[in-house]
């Protein structure tokens, strides 16, 4: 096995990233799944224009690109949380108008990216019937029920957050922190990934991979102190 | 008198069947985990892909890659399981899921339900709640009965953005338990000490009242 | 926790099985991951006009079904054998005119089953557009490609076969047993499922259950020496 | 000469990018998998969930659970992986498998492939050959130049119905090798001791000539 995807810093990772990239980022609420140290690296890489994909516009970790005025749009199902006090960086730069936001259910979201990543065209789903996602959207009666046709969601780049990696890409994740992560590694053009450990090919069950390199490009071991 | 957010949890608890799978939403519907009554068997579900998550983790014992929707640090039973995302939601949106719990701004007669925007605020979030309510066999509603100003929060029609139409199972508010009817609102249950015309006081459409209507038991 | 699932005997489990059930099965060719005991117990409840969604129409398993002649419909992707000598049961009867057959692309087979299980409507695929698998099925070109409407596909009962099994019916498999199972699982109302080994709960490990216990109904036991 | 179905599978094995996943139909294409060049990670992806399955058990080694696609019991190779069958057409599907490689009854001028149904029979089998076609990168075919009679397999038009319309990338025979491009096919390489005439007069559409048309090597 010569295969080896690992890079030695978040700042070689994400060296290829481009102004206008389409952008997931793995992580549900919180820290479980995020990956704050490629974050980081690419709020200091400073390309523009960004499309994230992501569950919240938000948090330590996406906080940082709103604030440096790094994001364009936002494609998201939770973008605000659910008080309004404090303001995020987000919330403040959509209400002035300064970037735009697509909302969408999570579950459709979830399905978007496996979708793009799946080579299906599109899929009709009952989620959002009635309301004001589904406006429009191609309606359809299927035997007796209403579902709305929802399309592929892909990104350039899907910078997503796992536990270990053997050197060709293959990965496992801890709790929570599974998330998004494995759709959007689907999903993505270009799959970027921080992880606590990586291990030597072999090492990891068969059995018990949650994301198969085929899908992964880049790992990058993370820190011990920051893991 | 009017029910605590602990007491609706508590009454909601009686409802999840043993051996079921239950989907909580943030909030007041957390609660309801803390009630299950002794020998039954609930599994909790939640969007993250966790099945079978247990009590909040003790301070100082927290792993801070598991959390649930809420985002609570908490810990997993025996017999848990994880998920990705993707699949936690062919769970919800399948049917698999027996009972999901949602907050909510409004409830219209016909079972519609909006929690996932306030106008006022410019921007909504909806998570999982479209899916939520849309997939779970049957959607039960926990929130108090009137706004802070004392309005119904149950309404002919919703005005606020609706998460789904025509869908709700059962409300259960701080004066009441409802049922959502092909008839209408069916008023099953009253807080100890409400008549049903303080409830109907409370509520905009027209309630009908159950036969066997009775105090909601605590 | 309460949760019991597991039965003692395969005719226990098969026990509601009725005459016109469309029933999924496991496997995918030869012995892995075919749930081989229950359809033996299918084969002696005698249960008539079944529909069958399986990938290929024979083996030693279900050969069973068709020698009884308890199948009117199969729906499946590789019915028959790449040679036609000998002709399986399956063959003779369906070229007799006394089964029916729908042929299914595999991967469309996998995403048709998980759509029912998830409540999707149907998705568009660009499998078999141009060929006689899109023959009365809508057309659509989503941005510069075409692609074919393809419907959920569910089913009463799913037979599968799985490796370990806790009492709640959380479920991991071993090798390429694991093929068709998990979707089966996820989209047959009423899932029986046969395992090496039935173990407590709480002794497998979250991270690397396959199949949760969501989907399971009924776990038993292969006896030793068959397994 | 004409190629062995080992030659051709050495030829095709020699066109497989390192590092790149590969899946492979069963019969001829099996083949290939022999013929790695030194050097150069190859990994082998098959639709019942399989990623990274290495050489045949040897006899009386075999995991009864443990098949390739074609049936055949095999070993899983370090780094090996397994998803179910959902997923493993996921990357099918999706564009995630480099190479394919398939058998087929006939290609046509335009890259169109059948592989699927013999009328005659009057049942055909599909498994994931159509899924294979329509969604890896890059599809070769891998098949005899003509039939047992002597016919061309490449033909203006299949007579057989088709698995996918306008897939194959190259055909590799044992005539030939055989590009499909958007001017017709393009003939690449030969067997050694075969001429262009010789390959054309086996082959029903019109062959352009490459420029740097060689021998193939062994």
């Amino acid at each position: 096995m010569s295969i080896n995807k690992v890079v030695q810093s978040f700042e070689e990772a994400v060296a290829d990233v481009f102004d206008g990239a389409t952008i997931m980022f793995g992580g549900f609420i919180g820290k479980p799944g995020s990956p704050t140290n490629l974050i980081r690296a690419l709020r200091d890489k400073g390309v523009k224009n960004l499309t994230v994909v992501t569950n919240r516009c938000g948090g330590v970790d996406l906080d940082m690109l709103f604030e440096a005025r790094q994001v364009r749009k936002a494609i998201a199902s939770a973008p605000v949380p659910a008080s309004r006090k404090p303001m995020s960086p987000f919330e403040a730069q959509y209400l002035a108008g300064e970037v735009e936001l697509e909302i969408v259910p999570q579950g459709t979201l979830m399905e978007r990216m496996r979708c793009a990543g799946g080579g299906i065209g599109g899929f009709y789903t009952r989620t959002g019937v009635g309301t004001a996602i589904a406006e429009g959207k191609e309606a359809k009666r299927i035997g007796d029920k209403d579902y709305i046709l929802e399309l592929p969601l892909k990104a350039d780049f899907s910078f997503i957050r796992a536990h270990k990696a053997d050197k060709m890409g293959n990965l496992t994740y801890w709790r929570s922190q599974r998330n998004f992560n494995p759709v959007m590694a689907i999903a993505g053009k270009t799959v970027l990934v921080e992880v606590d450990e990586i291990v030597e090919i072999g090492a990891l069950d068969p059995e018990a991979i949650v994301t198969s390199a085929i899908y992964v490009d880049r790992v990058v071991k993370i820190p011990r102190k920051e893991s | 008198m009017r029910l605590t957010d602990e007491q609706i949890a508590k009454r909601i608890a009686q409802e999840f069947p043993d051996n079921s799978f239950v989907n909580l939403g943030i909030g007041l519907p957390t609660l309801t985990s803390n009630y299950i009554p002794a020998g039954r068997t609930v599994i909790f579900q939640s969007e993250n892909g966790l099945l079978g998550y247990g009590p909040r983790a003790k301070p100082g014992e927290e792993d801070s890659q598991l959390v649930n929707s809420g985002g609570e640090f908490v810990t997993l039973l025996p017999g848990a399981a994880i998920v990705d995302q993707a699949e936690a939601f062919v769970m919800l949106r399948g049917g698999h899921i027996a009972i999901g719990v949602l907050g909510a701004l409004e409830v219209s007669e016909q079972g519609d339900v909006a929690n996932w925007m306030v106008p006022e605020r410019g921007v909504g979030r909806i998570g999982g709640a479209m899916d939520v309510a849309t997939g779970v066999e049957k959607l039960f509603i926990a929130m108090s009965h009137t706004t802070k100003d004392g309005k119904p929060k149950i309404v002919k029609n919703c005005s606020y953005p609706i998460t789904a139409s025509k869908v709700v199972h059962t409300i259960f508010t701080d004066m009441a338990v409802i049922e959502v009817t092909p008839q209408g609102l069916l008023l099953k249950e009253v807080a100890p000490g409400l008549t049903p015309v303080e409830v109907q006081a409370s509520t905009e459409p027209k309630l009908i009242i159950a036969k066997d209507l009775k105090e909601i038991e605590l």
